[in-house]
C-alpha cells in the first residue's frame, strides 16, 4: 500500500518542483501573482479544515518583505507559503484515507 | 472576598500538621507578558503563622516562590479546636489574614 | 516519533525541518532586570533578596558558609514536571534549628525562600518554587549556630511539541 | 531517465486503479462498531501497560512515571484548582439577573450528572458536550456565554466534575444513524495527521503514550478526558478541554479550528465513549 502512495505522489512533485523553479526576477506584479497563488491555495486548505500555522507565518513575512520592497525575498516566501499550503492540502486529501492506518481494532 | 489564604491544620499526638495554599499570583518581575511588556514585581514577602499568640512559623519569600503558594511544616503543641492564626504581606504593602480551626 | 514514509517529498522535506526547528526551540531566556524593589522591611532580608549568587544570599542571610551534611535530608524531583511548580521538601535530624532556606544557583535571584523555626517547630518544611532552568537547589539549615546543607540538581526545560 | 520516470507515471496510475477498487471493499467491511472499538482501545492500553490497572489510566502521565507520580501526590494534597473549584461551585446556584441559575438547567441540579456528558441530543442530531451546554443554560437565561477557553468556564465544568468523582463514564450512542456518524467523525479525527509536524492524536497518546516530549511524559489516550479541566502548571492556570484541543493542534502547527466546533465536539464524544466504565477523577492537576 505504502509504495503506491509514493508513485502516486510523483506527479503532485512535478507540480511543485514547476511551481518554485519558475523565481522570477523579483518584480511586484511576480510577487502579486504568487502571493495570491499562496493566499488562494492556504484558502482551500482552510476549506478542507487544515491550515497550517507555517503557512499564515511564511505568509506574513512575504507581506512584510514586499512592504519594504524587497521582493526577492517577498517572492521567495510567497513561493514556500504556496509550497506549504499545497503540502497541507495534499495531508488532508491523502489522510482521508490514510487515518485507518493507525486505528485501534 | 473570601480569604485568599486556605489552611489545613490537623492535630496527631502532640503535633500539629499546617498545609496552607495562599491565592497570590507572585510576580517575580522577570516574566513577560503577551505584548512582551515586563510584569511587574509582586509577590508575598512575609508569611506568619500564630498560634496562643506565639509565632510558630516565619516565611521570608521571593519572587521565585510558586504562584498559588503552598507550604507545609508541624509544630509540637495544639489541640483540636484551637485557633491557629495566618496572615501575609507583600511587596506592595497589601495584606490579608485568615483563623483556621485546627482539626 | 517516526514520520511515515510519506510519498509526497516536497511536503515531506517541509515537515522534516518542521520537526528539525522544533528540537532547536529552547527556552526562551528571561529578561534580567534589577531585581524586585522590596518594600523596606526590618525583618525582611532585603539584601538576601537582592543577591544575585547563592554565596552572596548565604552570607547576606547568615554572615557563614555552610558545610555539606547527610543530616539534612532534601527531596526535590529528578526531572520537574514543570518550572513553574517544582516541590522541594526538608527534614532533618539536627537539633536546636533556627531557620531553614531554600535556593537556585541558576535562578535570576538565588534565594527564593527562608523559614525561621522557633522552638518547639519541627525541623522540616515543604514548598513549591520556580525554576528558570536546569539547575542545583540547596536548602541550607541553622542549627545550633552552625550552618549545614545538602545540594540536588533538579532537570527543568518547557513540554510539549513547542508549535 | 525519461523511460524510468515514464514507467513511474505508468505504474503509479495502475497503483491509483488499484487503490480506488480496494477502497470501498475496505469501507464497506468495515462497519461501525463502537462496542468492539471500545474493548479493543481497552484491550489495546492495557496490554501495552500490563502494570497499569484499568481506573488508574484516568491520572495520564502520573501512571506513567514514577518520578511524575512523586510529585503529582504531593501536589495533591492541596491541589492547585481548589480555588476554581471553590469558585465554580459558587458560580454555578448564583442566580442569573431573571433569578434562575444553572441548577434550574440540568438535571439533578447539575450534581453528579458529569460522566454522561458529551450526549446525542437526537432532536437536534448533534453532540452537545458539558461545555457547550452550560453555554446554552446561559444564553437561554439571557446571560452572556463564556469564552470556552477561559476560567469562568474550567471553575464551572470542575465543580461539576468534582461531584462526578469516581463515576464511571456513561456516554451512550443512540440507535440513530447520525450518533454512529458523529462517533465515526471523532474517531477520524483522533486518528487523522495535522499541521506541519504531520502528527495526529493518536501519534502522541496511542503510539507513545508513556514516553516524553521534552519535559512532559504523553498520557494515554484511554481516560485521557476522565480528569477534565485540568490545572496545568504550565499554563499556571484552569484549561478546559476546548483549551487543550486547540493548544495541542497549535504545538503541532496545525491552525485550531473555533472551541466547540463540530470536530472537536465529536472527537470528544468519541474519546469518552471508548473510556467508558474509568471512574471521573476530574478537576485534575496536570504538569
Amino acid at each position: 500500500m505504502r509504495n503506491a502512495m509514493l508513485k502516486s505522489a510523483l506527479p503532485l512533485v512535478l507540480l511543485i518542483a514547476g511551481a518554485s523553479s519558475a523565481l522570477a526576477e523579483g518584480s511586484e506584479a511576480d510577487f502579486k501573482a504568487a502571493y495570491a497563488a499562496a493566499e488562494a491555495a492556504n484558502k482551500e486548505a482552510g476549506s478542507l479544515r487544515n491550515q497550517w500555522t507555517t503557512t499564515a507565518a511564511t505568509l506574513a513575512a512575504a507581506k512584510k518583505a514586499a512592504d519594504a520592497g524587497e521582493f526577492d525575498k517577498a517572492m521567495a516566501s510567497a513561493k514556500e507559503a504556496e509550497a506549504l499550503a499545497k503540502a497541507s492540502i495534499f495531508q488532508a486529501t491523502s489522510e482521508k484515507e490514510r487515518w485507518k492506518d493507525m486505528e485501534i481494532r | 472576598m473570601a480569604s485568599t489564604i486556605r489552611v489545613r491544620a490537623t492535630a496527631s499526638g502532640e503535633t500539629t500538621e499546617v498545609q496552607a495554599l495562599i491565592q497570590h499570583p507572585m510576580d517575580s518581575g522577570f516574566v513577560k507578558d503577551a505584548k512582551g511588556e515586563i510584569i511587574p514585581p509582586h509577590f508575598i514577602q512575609q508569611l506568619t503563622f500564630e498560634y496562643d499568640g506565639k509565632p510558630v512559623f516565619m516565611a521570608d519569600w521571593g519572587g521565585g516562590v510558586s504562584k498559588d503558594p503552598y507550604v507545609k511544616f508541624a509544630f509540637k503543641g495544639g489541640k483540636k479546636g484551637d485557633d491557629l492564626k495566618v496572615s501575609w504581606v507583600d511587596n506592595k504593602g497589601a495584606t490579608d489574614t485568615n483563623t483556621a480551626k485546627i482539626q | 516519533m517516526t514520520t511515515t514514509g510519506y510519498g509526497f517529498f516536497a511536503t515531506r522535506r517541509l515537515i522534516l525541518q518542521g520537526v528539525g526547528a522544533v528540537a532547536m526551540v529552547g527556552l526562551g531566556n528571561l529578561p534580567f532586570l534589577a531585581p524586585a524593589l522590596a518594600a523596606a522591611n526590618d525583618k525582611y532580608p532585603e539584601d538576601a533578596f537582592k543577591a544575585k549568587s547563592e554565596a552572596d544570599a548565604i552570607k547576606a542571610l547568615y554572615g557563614k558558609a555552610p558545610e555539606a551534611s547527610d543530616k539534612v535530608k532534601m527531596d526535590a524531583p529528578e526531572i520537574a514536571e514543570n518550572g513553574a511548580v517544582v516541590p522541594v521538601s526538608v527534614t532533618t535530624t539536627l537539633t536546636e534549628v533556627t531557620s531553614i532556606s531554600f535556593l537556585v544557583s541558576e535562578n535570576p535571584v538565588a534565594l527564593v525562600a527562608s523559614y525561621k523555626i522557633p522552638a518547639g517547630t519541627l525541623p522540616s518544611v515543604g514548598n513549591r518554587i520556580k525554576m528558570a532552568k536546569t539547575s542545583n537547589v540547596t536548602v541550607v539549615v541553622e542549627a545550633g549556630g552552625k550552618l549545614y546543607s545538602a545540594t540536588k540538581e533538579v532537570k527543568v526545560t518547557v513540554g510539549g511539541c513547542g508549535g | 531517465m525519461r523511460l524510468r520516470s515514464a514507467i513511474h507515471l505508468g505504474s503509479a496510475a495502475l497503483a491509483l486503479a488499484l487503490l480506488a477498487f480496494a477502497a470501498p471493499a475496505v469501507i464497506a467491511a468495515d462497519t461501525v462498531d463502537p462496542v468492539a472499538d471500545a474493548k479493543a482501545f481497552k484491550k489495546f492500553f492495557t496490554d501495552k501497560f500490563p502494570k497499569v490497572k484499568l481506573e488508574d489510566f484516568v491520572n495520564g502521565p502520573y501512571s506513567m512515571n514514577e518520578d511524575l507520580h512523586k510529585q503529582w501526590e504531593e501536589k495533591e494534597q492541596f491541589p492547585p484548582y481548589e480555588f476554581s473549584l471553590e469558585m465554580g461551585k459558587e458560580m454555578f446556584s448564583k442566580p442569573f439577573k431573571n433569578g434562575k441559575s444553572f441548577e434550574d438547567c440540568f438535571p439533578n441540579k447539575g450534581i453528579g450528572i458529569r460522566q454522561n456528558y458529551p450526549y446525542f441530543d437526537e432532536k437536534e442530531g448533534k453532540v452537545i458536550t458539558l461545555e457547550l451546554a452550560l453555554n446554552r443554560c446561559r444564553e437561554a437565561n439571557d446571560e452572556p456565554p463564556f469564552s470556552y477557553v477561559r476560567d469562568d468556564m474550567a471553575a464551572l465544568t470542575a465543580y461539576m466534575a468534582f461531584t462526578s468523582r469516581g463515576k464511571p463514564f456513561d456516554i451512550k450512542i443512540p440507535n440513530d444513524p447520525r450518533a454512529l456518524e458523529a462517533y465515526q467523525k471523532g474517531k477520524e479525527y483522533f486518528y487523522t495527521r495535522r499541521g506541519q509536524l504531520n502528527f495526529s492524536c493518536a501519534t502522541c497518546h496511542v503510539q507513545s503514550p508513556g514516553e516524553r516530549v521534552r519535559a512532559e511524559v504523553l498520557a494515554p489516550a484511554l481516560g485521557i478526558l476522565n480528569a477534565m479541566p485540568i490545572y496545568r502548571s504550565e499554563w499556571s492556570g484552569m484549561g478546559t478541554t476546548s483549551r487543550r484541543f486547540t493548544t495541542c493542534n497549535s504545538q503541532i502547527r496545525g491552525v485550531p479550528l473555533t472551541p466547540q466546533d463540530d470536530e472537536y465536539r465529536n472527537v470528544e464524544y468519541y474519546l469518552s465513549y471508548v473510556s467508558n466504565g474509568l471512574p471521573i477523577s476530574g478537576p485534575g492537576a496536570r504538569p
